[in-house]
């Protein structure tokens, strides 16, 4: 059973060993002669302004928490999707249809909600 | 096979710790962290117990517990934002506007 | 040891060790980057006990959506104020009482739950196929799902309500 | 979903879809006509209300995830009131606070039918989704007088008590499928009665729903944070949750305890016990020491949910638990009326920045408002249990199912503490009456009505109490097989 993972786990692995690699392999035979200048945030020669950890406006808070609620919602149509087919063999098509249907009319009002308050428009 | 009894042990330990953390800590966020690994160790009990039971239902539960959790993120930190503004604060020990 | 409980005792190590880490780290960016990591080796344990679909879910849903969320507050809020503050003296006792309690409950219950939840799992899983579960889904919990999608729309008006008219202040 | 399914729900799914439309009815009203959306919500409870009534009757639906019983068709009665009641006290208030917004109402409807769910739930899936569905919408409402810092404050608080809760309840139900294999309140009863549940299991289960349900009916001691979000929140959103949060944190209590866990009374009793007891004394005491009437009324309610719980303890007994259950039904619905009549006497005291709100402000009401000080007095004797008032009557029941079921130090323990919460109900007509002041009160027409109402609800009932409680004695649960 666990076999069957077995080619992404392999993936995973070499991926992450080959990136572990690159970096041991810089820091063992890279040559380090650090300066004053290289060490600036900016090599370019940018002195940094401010705090390197600045707050970010609220704003983004509302689209990001948009796209997590539709996020989810677009999770419940993976299972919808592999098995309607099944549905529609077994002439139960029509009420599976009108289920995501009503699921999705719902989410609709809050995307009109949302819509109309504004909370799509970027000021 | 893994007996059920492990996965109940581990889900206990951190639905234990995430306890935990919701009574000694005082940031809001990381309480609210807390809070989601106790739902995540309810979960884990909830798949090893569909997976002995070999029935769907805790399965599905846990779908419907991830979809709810994921509202309940988006309100609440929806609230801990809204009170950073006034307060400049999440510190839950200097939520005390409210006395008696 | 066999190769499956092998990978049982290092992930909820890794498990252990996060939730741990995520406890009593001081900064809020710790805490949410351990529980990602929670959040993943749990995901595999899924894996372990059948249920791809649902590892699927929580890599999507919670490791990816939730505690991506969580960091953007943090971001949002500014990773400097939120260093934590946690005085030992003050909360020790609840602390000790309250891990206490919560040990002696759980002896308790793994005692007397005996031999019973000692039994292996059937080898032969039914569970694997997430069409088969999308089938009980999308015909016994049809209410369930339908209720998820009035939470998920009263969800977006709160998290609206809340932070939309920020206009009148600035930030 | 067939026609069954349909009836079963039609209540919750009416408001629904009048929750839904009236959410995009506002958004396209134009500002300066906000308060019609309070007039169509109250017009769709008032629907809902009229339905309900005329389409009563048993229903089971969704493969028995939901039913409509007597129980059900009771609370969503008491559900639907308490949503007319806060609308009806919100209208002025938000408006005069200056926080009138649209989706105030939308909000309210949809945790409404978060309550109604709870009432109707067999499946412990359904009703962890009803929690959250009652449960989000309030966590915004505490909050909705924000950039008030004490609204925010409460919204927090709540929130984080809540979700705190949300993990017990979730891990119960966790441990509750781990001992049956099943959620659904039939299958429980099933594999407890066949023997193969895992009884550590479900004892542990049920003991964390407890801690859950516990959290959300504000009982000692669970009930830290109670006072400060009743505290904080707008007292029209506190109004509606003290009723209506708790009524259906109670619903869920009785169905699934009465319905699920009957075999575990031995050992579940003694811990309810020891909660009725707790929440009695430590809710009746603490009131003592309040000087804020919001603070006060908050304890007076975890109070009276010990009353409630304590009818409930012995839920093992077959005798005793019809008794109990129709006692409690009764005495929420006393709860309900007396609480709006005294949050909405606080409502229109109450000054912008929260000021007016100590009992001290009270002086002098009893001379210049006679009959606002008439009906907080009403309001106090109820809740003290005292006559000509439904508290009484429905005290005098939950006694008696107490005394039916046995618990006869319990029941000493709920006359002394009631002896107890007079000396501060009856503070407050002190203050009304014996000391000077110049209080001032809003006078908004429905606002007045809902106090007219509770009052004399509040007497009315006290009067003839048969019909009510002949309901609320016929309001039974159907029985899982």
């Amino acid at each position: 059973m666990l076999l069957e993972y077995a080619a992404i786990a392999t993936m995973i692995f070499v991926t992450a060993l080959v990136a572990v690699i690159a970096i041991v392999l810089g820091v063992l035979f890279g040559p380090k002669r650090p300066t004053d200048k290289k060490s600036m945030p900016y090599e370019s020669g940018m002195n940094p302004i401010g705090p390197g950890t600045r707050r970010v406006p609220v704003r983004f808070y509302l689209i990001a928490v948009l796209f997590i609620l539709f996020d989810i919602e677009v999770v419940f149509f993976v299972p919808w999707a592999l098995v309607f087919k099944q549905f529609v063999s077994q002439s139960q098509g029509f009420f599976v249809f009108a289920e995501m249907t009503t699921f999705i009319v719902i989410l609709l009002v809050g995307y009109i909600y949302a819509w109309k308050k504004g909370a799509l428009e970027w000021e | 096979m893994i007996p059920v009894s492990y996965y109940l042990a581990l889900s206990a330990i951190l639905f234990t710790t995430g306890m935990f953390g919701v009574l000694i800590r005082r940031n809001a966020l990381v309480v609210f962290m807390s809070i989601e690994l106790m739902l995540n160790a309810a979960n884990l009990s909830l798949v090893a117990f569909s997976r002995l039971y070999q029935t769907f239902h805790g399965q599905i539960f846990v779908f419907f517990i991830m979809a709810v959790a994921a509202a309940e993120v988006a309100v609440g930190l929806a609230l801990i934002v809204t009170i950073f503004r006034s307060k400049q604060s999440i510190d839950l020990d200097q939520m005390n506007s409210l006395k008696g | 040891m066999t190769l499956e409980l092998f990978l049982f005792f290092t992930l909820a190590l890794i498990a252990l060790v996060t939730a741990g880490g995520m406890v009593f780290s001081k900064s809020a960016v710790y805490a949410a980057l351990n529980l990602v990591t929670n959040f993943l080796s749990v995901a595999i344990l899924y894996l372990l006990l059948d249920a791809p679909f649902i590892a699927l879910a929580q890599v999507t849903v919670y490791a990816g959506a939730i505690m991506v969320l969580f960091l953007f507050v943090i971001m949002l809020l500014g990773v400097e104020t939120l260093r934590a503050e946690f005085d030992w003296k003050k909360i020790w006792l609840q602390a000790v009482l309250a891990l206490a309690l919560l040990v002696e409950g759980f002896v308790m219950l793994f005692q007397r739950m005996g031999q019973a939840a000692n039994l292996p799992f059937n080898t032969a899983s039914v569970l694997t196929n997430p069409s088969e579960m999308a089938k009980v889904l999308f015909t016994d919990y049809l209410l369930p799902f339908e209720l998820t999608s009035i939470l998920l729309l009263v969800a977006m008006i709160g998290a609206i309500v809340l932070t939309k008219q920020v206009k009148k202040r600035s930030l | 979903m067939t026609q069954t399914d349909f009836f079963t729900l039609l209540p919750a799914i009416l408001l629904t879809l009048w929750a839904c439309a009236l959410l995009l009815v506002d958004v396209f009203t134009p500002g300066a006509h906000k308060g019609r959306t309070a007039f169509l919500a109250a017009l769709g409870l008032a629907f809902t209300l009229g339905v309900t009534f005329l389409q009563p009757g048993e229903y089971t639906g969704f493969n028995g995830m939901v039913v409509r019983d007597g129980f059900a068709n009771f609370l969503i009665s008491l559900f639907l009131l308490t949503g007319l009641l806060g609308v009806a006290v919100a209208y002025g208030y938000l408006r005069r606070m200056g926080i009138e917004r649209g989706e105030y109402y939308s909000l309210m409807l949809f945790s409404i039918v978060g309550m109604m769910l709870m009432a109707q739930a067999t499946d412990l899936l359904v009703i962890f989704i009803a929690l959250e569905l009652l449960s989000i919408p309030l966590y915004v409402l505490a909050a909705f007088a924000y950039p008030n810092t004490a609204s925010e404050e409460a919204g927090l608080k709540y929130f984080l008590l809540g979700a705190f809760s949300t993990g017990f309840v979730v891990y119960g139900i966790a441990l509750t499928f781990g001992a049956t294999g099943a959620t659904s309140i039939a299958a429980i009863v099933a594999a407890t009665a066949a023997g193969v549940a895992n009884k550590a299991l479900l004892l542990s289960g049920a003991a964390l729903i407890l801690v859950g349900l516990g959290f959300k009916t504000a009982l000692v001691p669970f009930h830290m944070w109670t006072p400060d979000v009743y505290q904080g929140a707008p007292t029209s959103v506190t109004a509606f949750m003290a009723a209506g949060a708790k009524a259906a944190g109670f619903a869920a209590l009785i169905r699934v305890f009465s319905s699920a866990f009957p075999a575990l009374a031995a050992d579940l009793t003694p811990i309810l016990w020891a909660l009725a007891a707790l929440t009695m004394i430590l809710g009746n005491l603490v009131a003592i020491a309040q000087s804020d009437i919001k603070r006060m009324l908050a304890y007076s309610s975890i109070a009276q949910a010990g009353y409630i719980l304590m009818a409930f303890v012995a839920f093992g007994s077959d005798l005793a638990r019809p008794v109990a259950i129709s006692a409690a039904l009764f005495y929420l619905v006393a709860y309900t009326v007396s609480s709006f009549g005294a949050w909405g006497v606080v409502i229109s005291l109450e000054k912008e920045q929260g000021k007016d709100l100590q009992i001290a402000d009270y002086a002098g009401l009893g001379k210049k408002f006679p009959w606002l000080a008439a009906a907080m007095t009403l309001f106090m004797l109820s809740f003290t249990g005292l006559p000509p008032t439904i508290g009484l009557i429905g005290k005098l029941y939950l006694f008696r199912a107490a005394l039916q079921g046995g618990l006869y130090w319990l029941a000493i323990i709920g006359v002394v503490t009631s002896l107890i919460s007079a000396f501060y109900y009856l503070r407050v007509v002190l203050t009304m009456y014996m000391k000077d002041g110049q209080p001032d009160v809003a006078r908004e027409t429905w606002l007045t009505a809902t106090i007219v109402f509770s009052a004399l609800a509040t007497v009315i009932i006290s009067l003839f109490p048969a019909p009510l409680f002949d309901w609320a004695s016929r309001a039974l649960l159907m029985v899982m097989k």
